[in-house]
Formats: structure tokens, sequence, C-alpha cells
């Protein structure tokens, strides 16, 4: 066994944020490793170092025994050193097979071959293989953007594995899969680098998958690594049951007992029925019907494309709506415009955070206020700072430091600032670290506890089953369950 | 497959174009097409007026109502079909423009063109297409000299920006001399035409009063620019009394508003070159100063053949203004085709005459044009030259319109290089030959 | 070089770059908050100078007080800022908002001709000359020269101009509320800013700029055809000198590329042609996104 | 796919073939529309190549102004007037400075990208109206062309330009078709979309960028040589000012992306727009192109080629350029 890659003493910080500190690894040919740690602990920033993506800011970094520091993306791809990314990065425009395609073309022609034709039927053949080793052939002509997440995110890294590099780099490859799915996705992936023996590093919050498939596992903590060792054992150490996986058991049983019976009035806060909504010519919602009672909590669960995201957006108004009724209270959300549903007192949480850059974190969640101009926003802040504390503490700082957990903290009270009626909560424990998603779940407790109208939208319920009066379990469009 | 919608539409452009180059050509009537400034910058100052003198004389030319030796119907007998056409869009344009009026509308005379650069780009063309073409403005003297050396179907009917240039150094060292002591300095927009006119003066004055000293640095702001603060500032701190300019159209009227402010023509005394034209438009607001023109427009004023009083008066009825110099140009345009069709028709015993016929007529003769002779004397008989004319303007509120006083006459051959002699090097070459008294 | 030289390049330099700032703003504004080239700002400073030629040219035969004038030009910028606001956003942005950057400054190039001509139709190929106002205020005497007052009020107002606008963007609530359009329509509906209505207004006030523009202009200049042309390009290299949509940009690359050029005309006035154009250049090597580049999210 | 199935090459030898025959059908004056529409064509041609990749240029007037002054000066002062030799050289011209001021270029993207390029133009055009020895604002004009050994005069000349133009052309056409199917040919949407991705592929966008860019600068230059020899003038006006550059952006609309042949045909269409805006309505001519231009904007926003292949019954092809939202 030799070793892929080296790495020594590597330094990155982003101003006074310190990304990268003091990083000593070495990775074996063969090896599977998993690099866990909360949102911001460093772990794409890590990745990036290495590929080439990020100057580093120290250290040295050696790849098959050649020192790669300072070289373009571009050169390490080519020398065997591929990475997969946490939002699939495919060409949403094209076919996954002209995406594989492309990936071909550049891998396998360089200098004047580039000008040869880039669709010969060698190639071809070959590309169909490859898709029928991450078992995609029959999403073939499917442009990326039509996609199924799960599929994108295979083919994501079908397209990260065209070099047959020596190392591979997965950037949280069941990010945003389903429960249901992620076993069967990571077997097909891991089955197919086998048969290329491909070295694999990838990063994971899901500690079933890192327990399932990793020999060794990194633990990152702000830019740190705290821990280095086989998975079991890196399991049982102090430090990471501390920093990256976060006191569950006890904190889940906190809310069991908070849990206990809530009743819910009668009266709906959100009525939808019937209700169709289609983005381009692809229709996404068929003839959803869907009631959130007043002061209830309840979950819209499914794996990603089901519709979820979908529904959000068309209950906001930034998707129209084809055919159905959405009502809030006995007001007729359909024809209403966009931006006034907030001021009916709906707040909504995006899945992707996205905060304004410029502002401050509290500037950022009065937004909504300053927009609507509702009343005693000062009593209502607090309240908000009362339900997350730690919100509080960063309230000042500007939105681009904060990290992507922080940033879901910010964006979840920014719409509890105006949801006085209703709240749309779009994966709020998706993409973040366990003890964050912690954190998620006893707010939302306590928010529960508060007696608000709440619509939480995941991919699976594990973490707030116990917390929801009724479950909307929506499959390819449509509710299948409703109980 | 790809192939079908081009090849369709190529069989459809064909039969379209078959159709149109046989609609062209009517035969009764005589078809001129007149290029000038409908759109952008030269609009104002040139469009407007050339396209009015124009169409007041072919009226007149095809009722037969021009005074003497004019006073038949059209050209040759055959009324004129006139077709005014824009002349912006830059030489590519207008050589496209060219062939589409002869070779698609099948245009017998063309008469126009203001700007050097329309006037340079055709002058081959004209050639090749084989038509008959006179050039109204135009400033530079390479059309003759350079493009067309041995020219057939082009004509110029009027000096050539030289002799403007020339004249305007004369005037300098014959009644500036004193303002001029501390020497004198330009600005000249940014084109050939600028900076033609200034090589031109400067030499002119180096030639005739060596010891006259030109400004180290002269100014040369973009075309259409619009903006002379610093510009301005330049010329006030500059010891250099006298200022040539040949601005023209909104340029010329910004320098005026924004100079006027700052008491620029209280402390300099302008040259302007092509100034004539403007003081026409602002009248009043025009600030006293040297300006040039041939016997046109302000300086027509006084000349009273019958030929430049009817078009005086008649201007003035049609258009509640006096006739400006673009308008006489393009007017004299058409009075010089005019003077060709009618002689080569006699030279033919009474028949309507060939093209080659009509330009027989045209080299080397000498005719009335509105306001005075012209010889068409260089170019191997295809330029013409006419006698130069300075004076100082000033507004005359008995009159109510803008005057030039003490007007000073320079004889064609006094601002004109001799036949075969390229303008610049002439200049450069001290002005030999030049018959001044 | 003696300092009273220096002292007239920098008013020069700061009259000619007030008026790049003045003829550039209105793009800047709309720019940065729409994120779109407005081509037809040109046009809009054509429109904002005939107008308010015509109405001096009538004001002055009425003898009303003389400082009358400028009122006459704040109502005919703010006439054209809401006309066209309309017109053109309503009428034919908004169908656009979806599409492609390029495709938005091409409808706009497209609206350009077609206004140019309109201009045509309207005014004729006439010049307008309304020279009145440029004497009202008087002049003053610096470093020996006499500048007259007008020009200089042109820095004032752009300061004015400039400073009214930064504080409202950075320092007001509504400001707030633009960064959030600015950055993501969509969520800022969801918050409950009304975007069609903040496009509209924004629209408004670029169009106001760019007509205040031309009519402060207009009794400096000869108000004919093809004034707009000239702007264009002019406004695009200080909006991307400045760093696309940024008001201190703005001003900032109006002021270098205004004391450069008078700088050349009194030393080399052979540069001062390519003067603009070799800053633009030179600066976006320096710095590809413009001297005040918006703030860029990460990407992976 | 073999060269015996690729419709496109069929396409333009069809092409070829007709405008040859066409030759002796059409008048002059609609010849030399032709020509030029060739000329304006190729240089549309050479937008297409980098409109796919979503980056467009409002400064092509440079490429096609330094092509035609290429001829223009050597006409001028070398007195050489070889068609073949003076567009070679253009085209050459054209290619070194667009490689060159690639290594700048090739790091922009969107609209400072097109501004850049426009800055660009506006120096050369400065240069050229500012210098005597270049002709000002007058142009250059040139002597006769010749082909080899062949000297033809008057119209013969233009007939003689006009097979030479469509011959050269095709051969151009077909050359940028089989860029445009190479795998460097194909870096479009991956460009466009993703830059991130085709790194860790192994491929650098800005180079691909630059490769494009410098064919287009190649077409550009091809296109100024052509004009410059159709026209028999040169001058920055008419070649190097920015609205010149609009109008190329304005044919590659009419046209879209969808093929090569496209930007010749609408070439040709809008040169006969524009003379018969020109001819009929004299004082609002430029209202007519801008309305037309909107016109296809609103209503045919893939250009013509989207005509045909709806006519074809198949879906616009997706390099166009409205890259539209990605809706996930």
């Amino acid at each position: 066994m030799s070793a892929v890659l080296e790495v020594h003493d590597l330094e990155k910080s982003f101003g006074a944020v310190v990304a990268a500190h003091d990083i000593n690894v070495v990775v074996e040919e063969g090896e599977t490793i998993g690099v866990i740690g909360a949102n911001g602990a460093g772990k794409t920033t890590f990745v990036n170092l290495v590929t080439g993506h990020l100057p580093p800011g120290g250290g040295t970094v050696e790849f098959m025994g050649r020192d790669i520091l300072g070289l373009s993306v571009r050169a390490i791809a080519r020398m065997g050193l591929c990475r997969s990314f946490q939002v699939p990065q495919v060409f949403l425009s094209e076919t996954a097979f002209d995406n594989l395609m492309m990936a071909y073309g550049v891998a396998e022609e360089d200098g004047a071959g580039l000008l040869t034709p880039l669709v010969e039927e060698e190639r071809a053949t070959r590309v169909e293989a490859h898709l029928a080793r991450y078992q995609i052939s029959e999403y073939r002509d499917v442009i990326g953007s039509a996609l199924p997440q799960g599929i994108r995110k295979l083919l994501d890294i079908a397209m990260a594995t065209v070099r047959k590099p020596k190392l591979l780099m997965l950037d949280e490859p069941t990010s945003g899969i389903s429960a249901e799915e992620k076993f069967a996705i990571m077997d097909i992936l891991m089955q197919a680098l086998r048969e290329e023996r491909t070295t694999v590093l990838f990063i994971e919050h899901d500690m079933e998958i890192v327990e399932r498939y990793v020999d060794r596992v990194l633990a990152f903590y702000q830019g740190e690594i705290i821990c280095d060792a086989p998975t079991a054992q890196a399991m049982r150490d102090q430090g990471v049951r501390e920093y990256v996986l976060g006191r569950r058991h006890e904190a889940g049983a906190e809310a069991r007992a908070a849990a206990s019976g809530r009743s819910s009035s009668g009266e709906e806060t959100l009525a939808v029925s019937d209700l169709d909504v289609s983005i381009g010519a692809t229709q996404i919602l068929r003839g959803v019907d869907l009631n959130v009672p007043s002061g209830s909590m309840c979950g819209l669960i499914g794996r990603n494309g089901a519709g979820k995201t979908t529904f959000m957006r068309a209950v906001m108004g930034a998707l129209s709506i084809q055919r159905g009724a959405v009502r809030l209270g006995d007001v007729d959300l359909a024809a209403t415009p966009a931006h006034r549903r907030a001021h009916l007192g709906i707040g909504f949480m995006p899945e992707d955070r996205r905060l304004v850059p410029e502002l401050t974190a509290e500037e950022n969640i009065l937004l909504p206020v300053w927009a609507t101009g509702a009343e005693n926003t000062r009593a209502r802040l607090q309240w908000i700072y009362g339900l997350m504390p730690e919100v509080e503490e960063f309230r000042h700082r500007g939105a681009t430091s904060l990290s992507g957990g922080q940033q879901k903290f910010v964006a979840f009270a920014r719409a509890l600032m105006c949801g006085t009626r209703l709240l749309l909560l779009d994966e709020p424990g998706e993409g973040i670290a366990p003890i964050f998603a912690q954190r998620m779940v006893e707010i939302l407790d306590d928010l529960k506890k508060e007696g608000a109208s709440v619509l939480v939208a995941e991919s699976n319920d594990v973490h707030i089953a116990r917390l929801l009066d009724r479950t909307f379990v929506i499959e390819r469009g449509s509710i299948v369950d409703d109980a | 497959m790809n192939a079908i919608p081009r090849t369709r539409f190529m069989a459809l452009g064909a039969a379209l174009a078959v159709l149109l180059a046989a609609g062209a050509a009517s035969a009764q009537t005589v078809k001129v097409a007149v290029p000038t400034f409908l759109t952008g910058g030269g609009a104002p100052t040139y469009g407007t007026a050339s396209k009015n003198g124009v169409e007041l004389v072919v009226r007149a030319i095809n009722e037969g109502s021009l005074p003497a030796p004019y006073n038949s119907v059209g050209l040759a007998g055959r009324k004129i079909d006139l077709v005014v056409y824009d002349e912006s869009g830059g030489g590519t344009k207008q050589v496209t423009e060219l062939r589409n009026k002869v070779q698609k509308e099948g245009v017998d005379v063309v008469v126009g063109y203001v700007s050097s650069g329309s006037c340079a780009a055709i002058a081959r063309v004209v050639e090749e297409l084989r038509v008959l073409t006179l050039l109204t403005v135009c400033g530079t003297p390479r059309i003759f000299e350079e493009l067309v050396k041995e020219p057939k179907y082009l004509f110029r009917i009027i000096n050539h920006s030289t002799a403007g240039n020339v004249g305007a150094a004369h005037y300098v060292v014959k009644k500036l001399r004193n303002e001029a002591k501390d020497g004198y300095m330009g600005i000249n927009q940014n084109y050939a035409w600028g900076q033609d006119a200034w090589r031109d003066f400067n030499l002119g004055v180096q030639t005739l009063a060596p010891e006259l000293k030109p400004a180290n640095k002269q100014q040369f702001p973009k075309l259409f620019s619009g903006q002379y603060g610093t510009e301005i500032s330049v010329l006030l701190r500059a010891k250099q009394k006298v200022v040539h300019s040949s601005f023209w159209g909104g340029d010329i009227e910004a320098l005026i508003a924004q100079g006027k402010a700052r008491g620029l023509f209280k402390r300099k005394t302008f040259v302007f070159t092509v100034g004539e034209i403007t003081a026409h438009r602002i009248g009043k607001k025009f600030p006293p100063g040297q300006l040039a023109r041939g016997p046109y427009g302000l300086y027509a004023e006084g000349i009273d053949t019958p030929l430049n009083k009817w078009f005086r008066s008649e201007y003035r009825k049609a258009y509640k203004q006096p006739p400006s110099s673009p308008a006489y140009h393009y007017a004299d345009g058409i009075v010089a085709a005019k003077y060709a069709y009618d002689t080569a028709m006699k030279a033919n015993g009474g028949k309507f005459p060939s093209t080659d016929q009509v330009i027989k007529a045209l080299e080397h003769a000498t005719y009335d044009i509105l306001a005075a002779k012209v010889k068409m004397s260089l170019g191997k008989g295809h330029q013409a030259v006419t006698s130069d004319r300075w004076g100082y303007a000033e507004w005359d509120d008995a009159k109510g319109e803008i005057v030039v006083k003490d007007v000073v006459e320079f004889k064609a051959e006094c601002v004109n290089p001799p036949e075969g002699v390229n303008a610049a090097d002439w200049v450069k070459g001290g002005m030999k030959g030049a018959k001044c008294d | 070089m003696d300092f009273e030289l220096l002292l007239i390049i920098l008013v020069d330099g700061l009259v000619y770059g007030s008026y790049l700032f003045m003829v550039a703003v209105g793009l800047t504004v709309i720019c940065g908050v729409q994120k779109l080239l407005n081509v037809t700002h040109g046009a809009l400073y054509a429109f904002g100078a005939y107008l308010t030629a015509t109405l001096l040219i009538l004001y002055f035969q009425v003898d009303w007080p003389q400082f009358g004038a400028f009122a006459v030009m704040l109502f005919a910028a703010l006439f054209l800022g809401v006309l066209f606001g309309v017109i053109i956003e309503r009428g034919l942005l908004r169908h656009l908002y979806h599409e492609d950057e390029h495709i938005i400054v091409l409808a706009t190039f497209a609206a350009f001709l077609v206004l140019e001509d309109v201009l045509l139709l309207i005014w004729g190929t006439d010049p307008y000359l309304a020279p009145e106002p440029l004497g009202l205020l008087g002049s003053t005497e610096i470093a020996g020269l006499p500048f007259d007052n007008y020009s200089l009020s042109m820095v004032l107002l752009s300061a004015v101009v400039a400073a009214v606008l930064w504080y409202g963007l950075n320092r007001t609530q509504f400001g707030k509320l633009l960064l959030a359009v600015i950055h993501d329509r969509e969520l800022a509906q969801a918050m409950g800013i009304n975007v069609n209505r903040i496009f509209l207004l924004t629209f408004m006030l670029g169009s106001f700029l760019g007509a205040l523009g031309g009519a402060y202009q207009a009794p400096a200049i000869s108000v004919q055809p093809g004034i707009g042309v000239e702007v264009i390009v002019l406004a695009f290299a200080v909006v991307v000198i400045g760093g696309m949509g940024s008001i201190p940009g703005a001003l900032i690359g109006s002021v270098i590329v205004g004391v450069a050029r008078a700088f050349a005309v009194h030393q080399e006035p052979a540069l001062e042609l390519f003067v603009i154009y070799l800053i633009m250049a030179a600066v976006l090597i320096v710095r590809p996104q413009g001297l005040f580049a918006p703030a860029k999210p990460r990407t992976i | 796919m073999t060269w015996r199935q690729d419709k496109t090459l069929w396409g333009l030898t069809i092409g070829l073939a007709a405008l040859l025959l066409l030759n002796f059908v059409v008048p002059d004056w609609f010849r030399s529309i032709l020509t030029l529409s060739l000329a304006r064509g190729s240089v549309a041609l050479g937008l297409l190549v980098l409109w796919r990749c979503g980056l467009i240029s409002f400064g092509h007037a440079l490429y096609f102004g330094v092509g035609a002054y290429t001829v223009g000066l050597m006409s001028r002062y070398l007195g050489i007037t070889d068609a073949f030799l003076t567009i070679a050289c253009g085209v050459v011209t054209a290619g070194l400075l667009a490689y060159g001021l690639g290594f700048l270029l090739r790091q922009y993207r969107g609209i400072f990208f097109a501004l850049l390029n426009m800055a660009f133009s506006m120096i050369l055009y400065g240069v050229l109206a500012k210098l005597e020895e270049l002709g000002s604002t007058d142009g250059i004009s040139l002597e006769t062309t010749t082909y080899l050994w062949y000297a033809p005069l008057g119209a013969e000349n233009k007939t003689a330009l006009f097979v030479f133009a469509v011959i050269l052309t095709w051969g151009v056409a077909v050359l940028v078709h089989l860029y445009l199917r190479s795998t460097l040919g194909n870096m479009t949407t991956a460009v466009r979309e993703n830059e991130i991705r085709l790194g860790y592929l192994g491929y650098s966008g800005e180079r691909a960028v630059h490769a494009k860019f410098v064919v287009s600068g190649l077409l550009g230059g091809f296109g100024g040589a052509i004009a410059a020899l159709t026209i028999g003038h040169v001058d920055p006006d008419s070649m190097v000012y920015w609205p010149v550059s609009g109008d190329f952006v304005f044919i590659a609309i009419l046209s879209g992306t969808g093929n090569v042949t496209a930007p010749f045909i609408g070439a040709l269409i809008y040169e006969l727009i524009r003379t018969y805006a020109f001819d009929k309505f004299p004082e609002i001519w430029q209202l007519i192109m801008g309305g037309t231009l909107l016109a296809i904007i609103m209503f045919l926003p893939n250009g013509l080629w989207s005509l045909v292949d709806r006519w074809r019954g198949r879906k616009a092809a997706v390099a166009t350029l409205r890259t539209g939202k990605e809706e996930a």
C-alpha cells in the first residue's frame, strides 16, 4: 500500500474565519475514508483546497508523490484527482448522455485531439456502459434540470469517475436523498467504484452511511482535524461525540417528553384542494389536497423531487397555479399577489437559506417587517431570540460570515418574523450537522408549545415525527398518505 | 434539408431583384438622386437647407420658371424625377446605396454629398458605375488628386476645402495681422475635415507671414462631443488671440453658447471657416467674428444677378428664412446639371444628349450658378473653382438679421492651386503660382 | 507645471466629470437594481434636452422670473421619467425580465433606435437653442480664468444627487429592501416586497435622472439629432469603470475620467479621444468587476 | 456521424451551388448585397460561436475593421491587390489580435465581456479617426482587386469577387461547422452553465473561451476583408464604430444560433430590410430597423433558424441565447 495523497500543515482562512488549520492527512491507496463534522467545520474547504479550487494559505499537498500545490483544478483533475459536489454540478440543459459524452470527450482528448469530432460510435458505447454501471440508463435522454435529485447526484458522481481517478472525493453523496434510497444509491456507487478500484474520500453527515461504508474517519471541527481513526474507534471518540454527533439521545428524550399531546382546534389555517402546478412544460403537482389546522404542526414528507419545494413556492406565489384552490383562513391566496401573502402572516423558510449577503443577520430577520410594516416587532424579535439565543449572539454579523447551519437559523428566524398565522419550513434539518439538526428540532418543539400553525417539509421525518400532529406523504406530486 | 430554406429564399430574392431591375428607369424623365443628411448630426445644418434648395430649383426647372439663361423646361427638355436620400451611416452604406440607386432604380444623375467621407468612398464607384455625379460640398481635395486621377463621370461644382482655409490665411494676414502678432491657434473637430482645415490654414499663414507663429498645441475635440469647457479654458489661457476653427453644426453652436458664458469671444478673435451657416441660423446669438464662404448664403446678399434675386426671394417665400450656403450648394448642383444637359442638347442638334455628350459639355466649362460664375478649371476640367469671400459678421438691428461687413474677395486663382498640383503639396510648397493682387 | 494650471485642470475635470456622472447615474441606478443595461438611456437624455429646450424657448418669451427656468428643467425631467418609466418598463422590459441579460440590452438598443426617430418625428431635424439659463448665474474667476457658474453648479448638483442616492440605498429601510430585491427577486417577494412596484419606481428614477442630465445640458449645447448616441458609450464606460450599479463607483469613475481628460486636453490634446476607453480598459484589467464591485456569493 | 449523414454539410454545398448559379440571374446591385451578406454573415457566424457558450461581444467591429483595414493598407502602401494574399493577411492579423486580447478577455463573462470588447473597438476607432496615415475619417480607397494572374475590370471584377467570396465563405463555414462538432467546439453549455464542473472534468473554461474568441476573431477579419473588397473603400465610421458591432449582433439575433447557415441567411435578410426601409422611408429607416429587432426579440426569440427547426418538427436547439432560468 502506498500513499495516494499526502497533506501536511494545510492552512486557510477567510478574513477572520479559520477554515483550515494544521491539517495533516495521508490517504493510502484503496482506502475508503469518511470526513465528518458540523457545517462550517471546513470539510468542503478541505476538498476545495486539495483539488486546487482554492489557493491554500500554507502547507504542502502531494498527490501520487508529486507536489500539486498551486496547480490548476484542470491540471490536478488530469492527474487523476477528481471530486463530486454537494450540490450536483451537471450541465442542466443537456441530457444525461450528453453530460457524460462531454466528460468522456474532455477525458480522452487533448491538444489537437480536441478538434476531432466529439460524438463517435465507440465513445457512445462507452458512455452507454457508464450510464449502465451507475444504473441511470433509463434517464439517458432526460436533461439535467429535469432529473430527480438522487439521479442527478449519481450523474454528478458518474461524471467525476469518467477519468478513472486514482482518488475520488465525494462531497455529501447522500445529502438530499431520502432515507429509503440512500443505501440503495450508496451500494450502486460503492460497487461501481470498487470495479474501478478507486480510492475514495467522502464527506458525510449521515452516521449510518459512515459506519456502513467507511474504513477510516476524519472528523473536522472549526477547520481542524480533531480525530483521524478507524471508523468504530472514531465513533467512540469523546471529541467526535461532543462536537460532531451531538448529544442526540438525551436531547431526543427531552423532546419526546415535551411533545406530549397538544390538541388543535378544528378551524383550518391553510386549506389546499386539488392543486395542479407546472414548471415550464412539466407538471409537478397533481391534485394536491392538504389542510393545516390552526395551531397544529403538520409534516409534508417525501423524497427530493417529490414536489415539496414546488408546493411551498406555489403557496408563496412564486409559481402560478394551473388548477385548484389555496386558501389561508377565508382568504383566497390564488387571487392574492405574491408579495401580499407575507402581509397575511405567512412565514416562509426556503430550503437553501437565501440570505441577503450585504445585510447583517438581524437586518435579514427584519426584512419582512420592513416590507409589510407589521406591528410590535420588538416584542416578536425578543420572542424569537428567546427561542434561538444563538441567533441573538451573532445577530450583528454579516450574513456572508455565517456558516451554513447558522444561516439556516437566520432564515428560520426571518420566517418567524412575519409568520404569525402560518409557517412554511422547507427542509429545516436538511444538509446541516446532526448537532444543528438537533437544535432545530428543539426549536420546533418550543414553537409547537407556542401553538403556531406550521407546515414542515422534510425528506425523512425520523427527527420530527413525534412533533407532528399530522403527516402528509407526497410522492411524484400527489399526496399518497395523510395521517 | 438545411439548404432548402436557403435556396428557396435565394430564388425568391432573385425573382424580386429581376422584377425590380425591370421596373426601373422610366423613359421620359431624367432621374436625379440627391444624397444629403436627413438624419444624425449633419441633418440640421446641411440636410434641411440643401433639401429645400434642391426642391425649390427642381420645381422651377420642371415648370421652366427659372430665370435666364435657364428658363427652359427640364434638363434638355426632360422633366426631373427627384429622389432625395439619407447620407448618414458611413462609406459602406453610401456605396451600397449608390449601387442600389443606379443599378436598381436606374438613376441618371447624382447631385450631392456633404461629407468628405462619403465622397471619398463613392468616388471610384462612380467611375465604375458610369453615372454622372456632381459633388456639391465635400471638402477634401484628394478626390481628384488621389482617388480619381482620370475622372470621367465625377465632377465637383464647388471649391475644395483648401481654398477656404487658404482664403482664411490670406484674410488673417491681410486684416488681422495685429491681433495675430502673439500668434494664432486652432480648435477643429477631430476628423479628416478638421485636420485638413487646420493644416491648410496653418501652412497658408506660414507661407504668407512666417513671423506669425502658431501655438505649439492645437485642440482637436471629438466630433459631436458638445462639451468644450476644458477646451475653452485652454483657449482662454493661451496668449494667442486669433483662433481658427472649422467647427460646424451642433458643435459650433455649443462652442458659442459655452464660450459666451465665459467671455471667450470678448478675448479672442475667431475665424470660422464655415461659420456662415450657423451665423445664418442663430442670428443675434452669433458672436461678432470672421467668416468665410464663397458667393453663397450671406455673401450672396449683395449680388443681384436675376438668378440670385429669384432664388433669395423664392426661398424666403417658401421657407420663411434666407437661404444658407448648403441651400446654394445643392441648388447650384442642379443648375450645373441643367447647364450641362441644355448645352449638350444644343451641341447635339436639339436632340436629347447622351451622357458622354453631357460630360463633354461640362468639362472645362464656365457657366453661371445662382450667385456667381464657376470655372471647371481643375482636375482635368472636373473640379470647379470660385472666388472666396471673407468678412466680419455682426448683427444688424435695422435689418433684423446678421450681415457681413468689409468683405474681401480672393480670386479663385489666388486660393486654389494651379491645375495638376496637389493641394497639400501646393500649400506646403509655399502656394507657388497663386495669382492674387 | 504651475499650481494655477493644476487648479484649472482640476476644475475643468470636475465640471466634465459631473457631466459624465449626470449622464451615467441614471444608467447606474437601473443597472444596479434591475441588473440590465438600459440603452434607451441615451434617448432619455435626448428627450430631456429637447423637451427642456422647447419649454425654455417658450418660457423666455413670457417674462416670468428667470430662475423659473430651473423649475422648467426639473418638470421636464420628472414628466419624462414617469412617462418613459411606464412606457418602457411596463410596455417592454416587464415581458423580458426572465430573459438573458444580452437579450434585454438588445431590446433596449432596439427601443433606442425607435425612439431616436420618434424624436425626429416630433421635433424634426432643426436644432433648438436655449442658452439663456447659462447666463443666469453669472461667472466666477478661478486661477485667473472666468468659469460660468452654471457649469460649476453642475458639480454641486452631481454631488447632491450622489449623496441622496447613496444615503437612500445604504441607510434607509427602503434601500435595504432594494438590496433584498437586487439579491433575490423571488425571495424578496416571499418576504412581502412588491418587486414589480420597486422595479417600476427604479426605472422611473433612472429615467428621471437620465432626462435630468439632458435637461441640465440643454442650455449649454445645441439640441439636435444624434446627441443621444454620443452619451450612451460615455455612460456605459462610466458604469463599467465604476462597477455595475455602484453609485460611488460612478461618481469616482466620472471624476477620474474627467480629470484625466482635462489633463490630456491641457497637456496632450492628441490623447483626448482615447482617455475614457484607455481608463476603462485599464480599470477592468486591474479590477475585472470595476472599481466598486458588488459582493459575490460563493458558488460551491 | 459520417460526412455523408451530415445534413449541414450538404446544405452548405447545395447553398454554394445555388449561389454560383444565382450569379447568372441576379442584377449587379443584388450581387453586391449578396457579397456583403456573406461578409457580415461571417462575422455573425463568429458571434454565433461565442453566443453558444453564452458570450456576446458588442465590439466585433474591431476584428471586422482590422480585417478591412489590413486589406486597405496593403493596397495603399504595398500596392498589393491580390485577393488571396490580402484576405489571408486580413484574417491572420485579426486572428492574432483576437489571440492577444483573448488572454485578457477570456477572464470575463456576461456584460463585462460584451462591453470590454466595445471599449477595445472604440480605441481602434479613435486611432483610425486620428491618424492621417490611416486615412482618418475619410478612410482609404482600394485599388482594383486582382486574383493571382487574373485582373478583371468593372462589373466583371465584381462578379469574380462574388464567385471568389462564395467559394471562400463556403470553405470557412464548413471549417466552422467541423469545429463546432469537435470536442472543443462542443464546450458550449459546459462553459455557459458550469465552468467549475468543466474544470474538474479536466479542461478550463477560460481556454475554451479563448479558443472560441480566436475563431470568432478570424471570422471577423475574414468578413472585414471581404467587405473591404466589395465596397472598394474602408472607413472607420462604417466599419469600426460601435453601431456597426450592433448590426452584427442584430444579425446574430435575427439568425439564431441553430446552425452555421443561419447567419448568412440572416445577414441577407438584414441587408434587404435595410435597403428597402432606406428606400421607402428615408427619414425613419432606423425606426423600422429597431421595430424589426424588437419584433424578433419578442416573437422569434431563437431567431429565424427556430422556424426551420419548428418546420422540421424538432424542438429548437438548446444552444440558444436564452439560457433561461434553471428550474429544479
